[in-house]
């Protein structure tokens, strides 16, 4: 235990650390700098977890399932870190952020990081419940930062959704506590994954649909399913860049990850209902937020709406459910949160460019500025599953596996694929081609965070390693 | 051997990623062009030892890649051989024609690092022998030529072009993968290998057919899903115009063959009538639509759409024998369809090269601006009008071989005991003659408006000849055309082992054959001798000319035209692409095209010009894209107004769906 | 005794069912939040029967968080808005209360329905309390979707939280409870300051949430 | 020795076609103006006209390029070669094989080809109207052609011409509906290949309505008379060609004694005269139609063609 205790502690402690280091510490420069060094502490500390995994304690697990995502989340909380840093630079230089308010983000940063990974690595529902309501209170306050009416109006419409879906997820918690209690006995085991899991087969199979319901409705709002998804185009469009990149990236995943930890224990138990036929319902649903790519005009809104139309055809895959369509899941969520980061990373410079974030005020960016302008169009490419990138092999698997089981359901999904490919390409003409339009200045930043994601997604469509590839087709056998 | 294959195929990407670093370089384009047309004649060469069975080491391969647990396939069988012959020789006369052409480039960086990956996208899709690595490299090429269309995004509406382009693509490869997702199963065989193996029901080969129709068929242009093709060519470079029409849609024709005649078992006889069909209506619109176009390359490019017709006619004719277990009757369709392949690869690169030279010398692609090019740069007006023979299928040029294998195979067709294809194949016949008629009469407008008579532009009167790779390029595939006209049956018999392969049965030997002629089935029955003709043609002519010089007069005096005792030395006056075409517009456009001229004639004493405007409807577009867009764009208005609800209409959503879900476990049983 | 302590606990649960209906009634301000109060105070009676039944001393400090704060804290603090934002007139609600009420009923058969499929060996206060629980959520909920009123959505939402509580309190022995019920509170003082803040900038001149949905994104 | 006999009767072929299609013409006019009850030019006038160009001297546009010059012997050679690989008075011609009928009407196309890119060359609007109308009336008429093959085709099973007339002349065949549709169907396409009334006008210079003159306008001397002759050698190739389809009677089989050949030739000669005569006659009875005319008139054709393949097509199943 003890010799494994140090990865978790790191992972936990060092983001707790930093936050209570940055609220203290003034200054621009040093924050960043700090921010930076302590998440890329908290990645390394993640990596460790590979070697050495420590046993479940009652309030602690990593298994093959989140030691994936702590790893990726803490990855893309570094590259976003090293983004933010240049980000918010440019931000204090054009007096959009005070550095009293650059301080508490870099604060509220690393809370985010610290309850993210407590999430992931919670072995026991109710800590994961309180985590989720965390980081969600935290992107809150981020998304508002600003302090625009359009920031405000963002963040509270967030918190009031966010709110209720919390409140609906802490029911359902509280359902599958009853339904464990019966079989496992009172107090704290009957809230434990690692047990609850093992004995999931007894529960009572009605109170676990009950339970299911709420928590599809509760996490799925912040995984942003339509419909209850209204929360989060604005809360991406207003808020930070840095934060648009964590809520796309890994918040949608961290609630998507835990919807799958409970989809399990219906799995395992057969005599309730099959979590199937809803989530490929709600997935087929978002997926129609494809239609609502062609009339943005804000850059990031559309690439919000793109986020939704993804978490679809990933709920879409889980909820066909065997062995491809579940492994093509997993893969699908790694791939979507690395491109969509990189693709925000991307726009928020260009937005910083062109000191707007119209698209009909950009134009011509593979002219003007031929990096960053590439750079979008490969991340576009990504997004759109396009091979050779790793969002095409996710793809792949899934139509073809669905399309031999449920034919109709695969011409759907294909239809909304399409839809979105079309739309996302329309706008991308728009602001990548063409005569340009907009201030040309070429954006002091670095683009190694953006080019580090694509090209990860990159080989990852090409060649994925045994080990990976393992631990994902382990767990998509759990995931029934 | 495909070892070695990938081994090209990997320096192709690794010049790209190279071309990416200095595109900027001075020497970059020779660097580019060069290492690519070395590549292409390794390739060309592998694929010829493969193709002739004398090839040494292993001809499949499995790498590491792709799918993890599946590993990526490749394989080199014969007709994986023959089309990897055809795409790397358009790709070693592309990158020659290059050398020359890239000179003009105006923006290298958008063209150089595409280039290769464009080439390696399609040599990786004719290997691939799992669906995985088909996919993913069928999409890569489509991908690399989309950015090397859109390589000019400011001239024009190339961007629309690109747009529609990737649309076309994307939605070709998502059938295609719902076929390979309905050949693989449930379980997900994806490898080639298994899919031999499945036997599917009727139905379900009926609609894989179809389906991979839609899929190949929208990147080899057949009507009605031709679209994206005539905007997408044109607006590339012309190499890779050349490329994209001459050795791109073979590539998707590969995909059909391979998809249908290999994987595919056979299918009911009934849907060899579709593809029939499609195939002759396809031959006849490709070729009314280029009669109706005054932009040069876009012609070009429509008459690819024609051609690709032409060679699903032969691929139908070819499944509909052998569903009807006629084996050698299929050979002899799918012989002629293959070769219209390798032909129409020859031919219809040379006519974009010549079109590239044209567009270089004079910055023009509308032929209305073009005109007495023979004068200023003769050796290019030859090749082109070599091109322009052989595309219309005139003896004793290859064109015509594969036509009239066509034809032959046609003639068999009495022989098939099922009704609908007694009455379809001969329709399909006249379309076919139809097509080839119209073809010739479309090329002596190209030509004859581009080249011959008077410059009408000082653009045109001030062109120069072309440079000498470029030329090399043109006059080699001028020369292949001749010699794939005169000895065809070296090719036919090249082709053999593909068709051994797919319809198990071949055409008979030809290289016994004396004089070097082609017998389809028997010698009485018919045969074919383009060297004799060739002969023939050439002694007799030189023998009119010797005895008419030698026993007549040779004197000859240069004067001004004659012209019916009127001469008006205004090019204004000379026949304008628009007015040769108007006969014919008038004989089929009004039907097909909705034709309607305009005729504003100004008074008597009105000093005014009178004017007369043409205009055309492209039905297809308006009875079959223009709903969905439009259906789209509905959808889209509709679904906007949830972005602006209110909070409290969202959380009645909410509530809605919670509401909803708990009713749902209420009565769930 | 066991007969006892089922009555007296399904008594509690079932007024406060009732409760939310009246104030799923009551379209007057001041007269909601007293009756929140009420809501409030019902809750914590109950909670603290649980905490007697089940011997769980810690659930007397979720009582006591639900007295003291929900039931005086919070409802005083909100009386000071209405006040300060002068909208102590009629609240205009979506529909009417007739429709209301009978969307009500709805939801409470519908719980019922839901929860009296659980199989019967979880013991039936269990059941019982779950599906009142179930029924003040749902009726929480459907207030909040009721009324464009910002003070009384909060109400609404406060009373969806209630029937959490009342739920994880019934749930014999969970662990966690308190703090959960901590985590609540925070995010409903959250829900107000943020009332009023947007009331202290002078941002929006009233917090009927149209106000707040000016924007909405893109529009114009 | 056999192959020896072959090479010269082959050579006899090529020499015979030569030779009669000047006449042809010429008898043809002649015919036309006794109808008109004119005494109209002797039958030789034809070679003097031809003689007379050749020696003329050429006079050549100032912006005629080097295409412009080939052509002539272009469409000499390719219609000289169509025309000797049709049995005219022997089946099983040496060379027979190397062109089937469908090449021959082939060659004949890339001859049009080649004249109308002539047509083209100067850039005179005549020569344009005179293209433009051609290949439209070629557009129509060549798959007309090919449909009529496909019906004679598939009754002789076969494309190759010596088959064709060999088993069209056994009497297995008997009279069939697709056969006369074939034939009215190949008058209709001959007419209009060879520039004939009603179709065009060989005799006017009339600009509006000529066709065939149009193009060649701007040639003279020996390449008009080349132009000329390969137009007679082309009226001569369609006529041997409806004989030796359709009354086949009189060819001589391959490898028949030398004597019988005299028979064969004397046969077909007297076939032409007929077949000009009637040409003539049905010239004169009938008027020019408009040029916009004509599409009905050869759509007509093919219509007929394509009637009678698939009429073959359901007798055959039957």
């Amino acid at each position: 235990m003890t010799g494994a205790f140090d990865p978790l502690t790191g992972v936990l402690g060092v983001p707790v650390l930093a936050a209570a280091l940055l609220v203290a510490l003034p200054g621009y420069r040093l924050t960043a700098t700090l921010n930076v060094v302590a998440t890329f502490l908290t990645l390394l500390a993640a990596i460790s977890l590979f070697f050495g995994r420590p046993q479940p304690s009652p309030y602690l697990l990593v298994d093959d399932l989140n030691n994936v995502f702590i790893v990726l989340t803490t990855f893309v909380g570094f590259t976003t870190s090293v983004f933010s840093a240049s980000y918010i630079g440019h931000e204090l230089e054009i007096g959009r952020l005070t550095p009293r308010f650059l301080r508490f983000y870099h604060a509220m940063y690393q809370v985010l990081m610290f309850a993210m990974n407590l999430a992931l690595v919670a072995n026991n529902i109710g800590v994961m419940w309180v985590a989720i309501e965390l980081a969600t209170l935290t992107t809150v306050l981020m998304v508002g930062i600003y302090r625009t009416h359009e920031a405000l109006e963002a963040a509270w419409k967030y918190f009031i959704l966010g709110s209720v879906g919390i409140a609906l997820a802490l029911f359902g918690t509280i359902l599958v506590y009853m339904a464990a209690r019966p079989v496992i006995g009172e107090g704290l085991d009957a809230m434990t994954w690692s047990v609850l899991v093992t004995r999931a087969d007894a529960f009572d199979p009605a109170l676990l649909n009950v339970a299911f319901v709420f928590l599809l409705l509760g996490y799925g709002t912040k995984v942003g399913l339509a419909p209850l998804h209204a929360w989060l185009p604005d809360a991406h469009a207003e808020g930070p860049t840095p934060i648009s990149a964590v809520l796309s990236g890994l918040l949608l995943n961290v609630a998507l990850y835990a919807l799958l930890r409970f989809k399990m224990l219906l799995a395992v138990n057969t005599a309730a209902l099959a979590p199937g036929p809803l989530m490929v319902t709600m997935g087929l649903v978002s997926l129609f937020a494809a239609f609502m790519l062609y009339r943005r005009r804000d850059i990031k809104r559309m690439f919000a709406y793109s986020s939704i139309e993804h978490m679809g055809i990933i709920t879409f895959a889980f909820g066909m459910g065997g062995p491809l369509a579940n492994f093509a899941g997993l893969l699908h969520m790694t791939m979507h949160s690395l491109t969509k980061s990189a693709i925000f990373f991307a726009v928020g410079h260009i937005a910083q460019v062109k000191g707007t974030q119209r698209i009909a005020d950009m134009g011509g960016l593979t002219e003007t500025n031929p990096v960053l302008g590439w750079g979008l169009v490969l991340g576009v490419v990504a997004i759109a599953g396009l091979p050779p990138l790793g969002i095409f092999m996710s793809e792949f698997l899934v139509v073809t596996s669905t399309f031999a089981r449920a034919p109709w359901l695969a011409i759907v999904l294909v239809f909304g694929i399409l839809i979105g490919v079309a739309a996302l390409f329309l706008r991308l003409n728009a602001i990548a081609f063409g005569e340009p339009r907009g201030p040309t200045a070429e954006a002091k930043a670095s683009y190694v965070p953006m080019f580090a994601h694509l090209a990860l997604v990159f080989v990852a469509g090409i060649y994925m390693p045994p080990a990976l590839v393992a631990w994902f087709q382990n767990v998509a056998k759990l995931l029934g | 051997m495909v070892l070695l294959a990938l081994a090209c195929a990997a320096v192709l990407i690794a010049t790209a990623a190279l071309a990416l670093l200095l595109a900027d370089a001075a020497r970059a384009r020779v660097l580019v062009y060069g290492a690519c047309l070395a590549v292409a004649l390794v390739l060309l060469l592998i694929a010829l030892l493969a193709l002739l069975g004398v090839s040494r080491g292993p001809l499949a391969a499995t790498l590491p890649l792709g799918i993890p647990w599946l590993g990526a396939h490749f394989r080199l069988d014969a007709l994986a051989a023959f089309f990897l012959a055809v795409v790397s020789l358009g790709a070693a006369a592309a990158s020659l024609f290059a050398l020359g052409y890239g000179r003009h480039e105006p923006a290298p960086r958008r063209v150089l690092p595409f280039y290769p990956a464009f080439l390696a996208g399609m040599t990786i899709v004719v290997l691939a022998d799992d669906a995985f690595t088909f996919l993913v490299s069928w999409e890569f090429m489509s991908l690399s030529s989309w950015a090397l269309v859109m390589a000019h995004h400011r001239v024009g509406d190339n961007i629309r072009a690109g747009y529609v382009y990737l649309i076309m693509a994307s939605f070709g490869t998502l059938a295609l993968l719902l076929t390979f997702g309905l050949l693989a199963g449930p379980d997900g065989g994806y490898a080639f290998a298994d899919m031999r193996g499945g036997h599917p029901s009727a139905a379900l080969a009926a609609s894989i057919l179809v389906l991979a129709l839609i899929g190949a068929g929208s990147k080899a242009g057949l009507v009605p899903l031709h679209v994206w093709l005539p905007l997408a060519h044109p607006a590339a470079p012309s190499h890779v115009s050349a490329l994209m029409s001459g050795v791109m849609t073979k590539v998707a024709v590969y995909g059909f063959v391979r998809i249908v005649f290999d994987l595919l078992g056979t299918p009911a006889w009934w849907w060899s009538m579709l593809v029939l069909a499609l195939g002759g209506v396809t031959a006849v619109m490709g070729v009314l639509y280029a009669l109706m176009q005054h932009d040069l390359k876009r012609l070009l490019a429509y008459h690819t759409v024609e051609n690709i017709g032409i060679i699903f006619i032969g691929l139908g004719l070819a499944l509909a024998f052998k569903t009807h277990g006629m084996a050698w009757a299929a050979a002899l369709a799918l012989t002629a369809a293959l070769l219209h392949v390798f032909n129409h690869s020859v031919f219809k690169s040379l006519l974009f090269f010549g079109a590239g030279a044209v567009l270089t010398a004079t910055g023009e692609r509308d032929m209305e601006h073009l005109g007495g090019l023979i004068h200023r740069m003769p050796q290019t007006a030859f090749a082109f009008l070599v091109g322009c023979a052989a595309i219309s299928a005139l003896p004793p040029l290859n064109g015509f071989v594969s036509e009239w294998l066509t034809f032959q195979a046609i003639l068999l067709s009495p022989e098939l005991p099922s009704w609908g294809l007694k009455f379809l194949v001969p329709a399909v016949g006249a379309l076919l003659a139809l097509s080839a008629a119209l073809a010739a009469a479309c090329f002596v407008k190209a030509f004859g408006v581009s080249f011959l008579g008077r410059a009408r532009t000082p653009a045109a009167a001030r062109a120069q000849e072309t440079d000498r790779f470029s030329l090399a390029a043109m006059f080699s595939f001028a020369a292949l055309c001749l010699i794939a006209g005169i000895v065809p049956g070296v090719f036919i018999d090249a082709l053999a082992p593909v068709v051994q392969a797919l319809v198990g049965d071949r055409m008979p030997v030809q290289s016994g054959v004396e004089w070097l002629s082609i017998v389809p089935i028997a010698e009485s029955r018919s045969s074919y001798n383009g060297l004799l003709v060739f002969v023939f043609m050439v002694l007799s002519g030189a023998l009119a000319a010797w005895a008419i010089h030698r026993l007549a007069s040779d004197r000859l005096r240069r004067a001004p035209p004659w012209d019916c005792g009127y001469p008006d030395a205004s090019p204004a006056t000379e026949y304008t692409a628009a007015s040769f075409a108007q006969p014919i517009r008038r004989v089929f456009g009004t039907v097909v095209f909705h034709a309607r001229e305009h005729v504003d004639m100004p008074r008597p004493g009105d000093s005014r010009p009178a004017r007369i405007t043409v205009e055309l409807r492209d039905l297809v577009w308006d009875v079959l894209y223009a709903p969905i867009a439009d259906g789209v764009a509905y959808a889209a208005d509709r679904l906007n107004h949830l972005q602006f609800l209110t909070i409290r209409q969202f959380l009645s959503l909410v509530f809605a769906a919670l509401v909803l879900l708990l009713l749902v476990l209420a009565i769930w049983p | 005794m066991r007969g006892l302590t089922f009555d007296v606990a399904h008594l509690l649960a079932g007024s406060l069912v009732l409760v939310s209906f009246l104030e799923l009634y009551q379209d007057r301000l001041y007269a909601l939040l007293n009756l929140f109060a009420l809501h409030a105070l019902v809750l914590a009676l109950s909670v603290a029967w649980q905490a007697y039944i089940q011997d769980a001393p810690h659930l007397y400090v979720t009582a006591a968080i639900a007295l003291v704060f929900k039931a005086i804290v919070i409802p005083v603090s909100l009386h000071r808005i209405i006040v300060r934002l002068g909208i102590h007139r009629e609240i205009e609600k979506v529909v009417g209360v007739g429709p209301a009420m009978l969307l009500g009923m709805g939801l409470v058969a519908l719980s019922m329905v839901v929860m009296l499929r659980v199989t019967a060996e979880a013991d039936p206060l269990a059941r019982e309390d779950l599906a009142f629980a179930l029924s003040v959520v749902l009726l929480g909920l459907l207030m909040m979707v009721t009324r464009r009123n910002a003070v009384s959505q909060v109400v609404g939402f406060m009373s969806l939280e209630n029937g959490l509580v009342l739920a994880a309190t019934g749930a014999k022995g969970m662990p966690l409870v308190v703090e959960i019920s901590v985590a609540f509170s925070i995010l409903i003082a959250f829900i107000v300051i943020g009332i009023f803040l947007f009331r202290i900038r002078e941002r929006f001149d009233t917090v009927d949430l149209h106000a707040l949905d000016r924007f909405r994104g893109e529009r114009g | 020795m056999a192959v020896i006999l072959d090479l010269v009767v082959q050579g006899l072929q090529m020499l015979l076609v030569l030779l009669l299609a000047p006449l042809l013409t010429g008898l043809v006019r002649k015919v036309k103006a006794r109808l008109l009850l004119r005494s109209g030019p002797p039958l030789i006038q034809p070679y003097r006209d031809l003689a007379r160009l050749m020696r003329k001297e050429v006079v050549l546009a100032d912006n005629a390029s080097w295409l412009f010059r080939v052509t002539p012997y272009l469409i000499f050679a390719a219609t000289w070669v169509a025309a000797s690989l049709v049995p005219t008075f022997r089946t099983g011609l040496l060379f027979s094989w190397s062109a089937d009928l469908i090449a021959i009407i082939a060659l004949l196309g890339s001859a049009r080809f080649f004249l109308a890119l002539a047509g083209l060359d100067v850039g005179t609007s005549f020569g344009g109207i005179g293209s433009s109308r051609e290949v439209m009336i070629a557009s129509l008429a060549e798959p007309a052609m090919i449909m009529i093959v496909f019906t004679v085709a598939l009754i002789a099973g076969s494309t190759q011409l010596s088959t064709m007339a060999g088993f069209l002349v056994s009497s297995e065949v008997g009279l069939r509906v697709s056969l006369g549709l074939a034939l009215v169907a190949l008058i209709m396409v001959a007419i209009a290949e060879n520039a004939r009334i009603p179709v065009d006008n060989p005799a006017t210079h009339l600009e509006l309505t000529m066709v065939h003159e149009a193009m060649v306008l701007e040639y003279s001397g020996r390449h008009l008379a080349l132009i000329e002759l390969s137009a007679s050698l082309k009226l001569l190739l369609y006529l041997s060609l409806i004989a030796c389809l359709f009354v086949p009677w009189g060819l001589v089989p391959s490898g028949a004694a030398a004597g019988m050949l005299v028979i064969g030739i004397a046969a077909y000669i007297g076939k032409l005269a007929v077949g000009g005569s009637l040409l003539a006659l049905f010239e004169t009875s009938i008027a020019k139609m408009r040029v916009f005319r004509v599409p009905e008139f050869l759509g007509a054709a093919l219509m007929l063609g394509l009637l009678a393949t698939l009429l073959l097509f359901v007798s055959r199943s039957l």
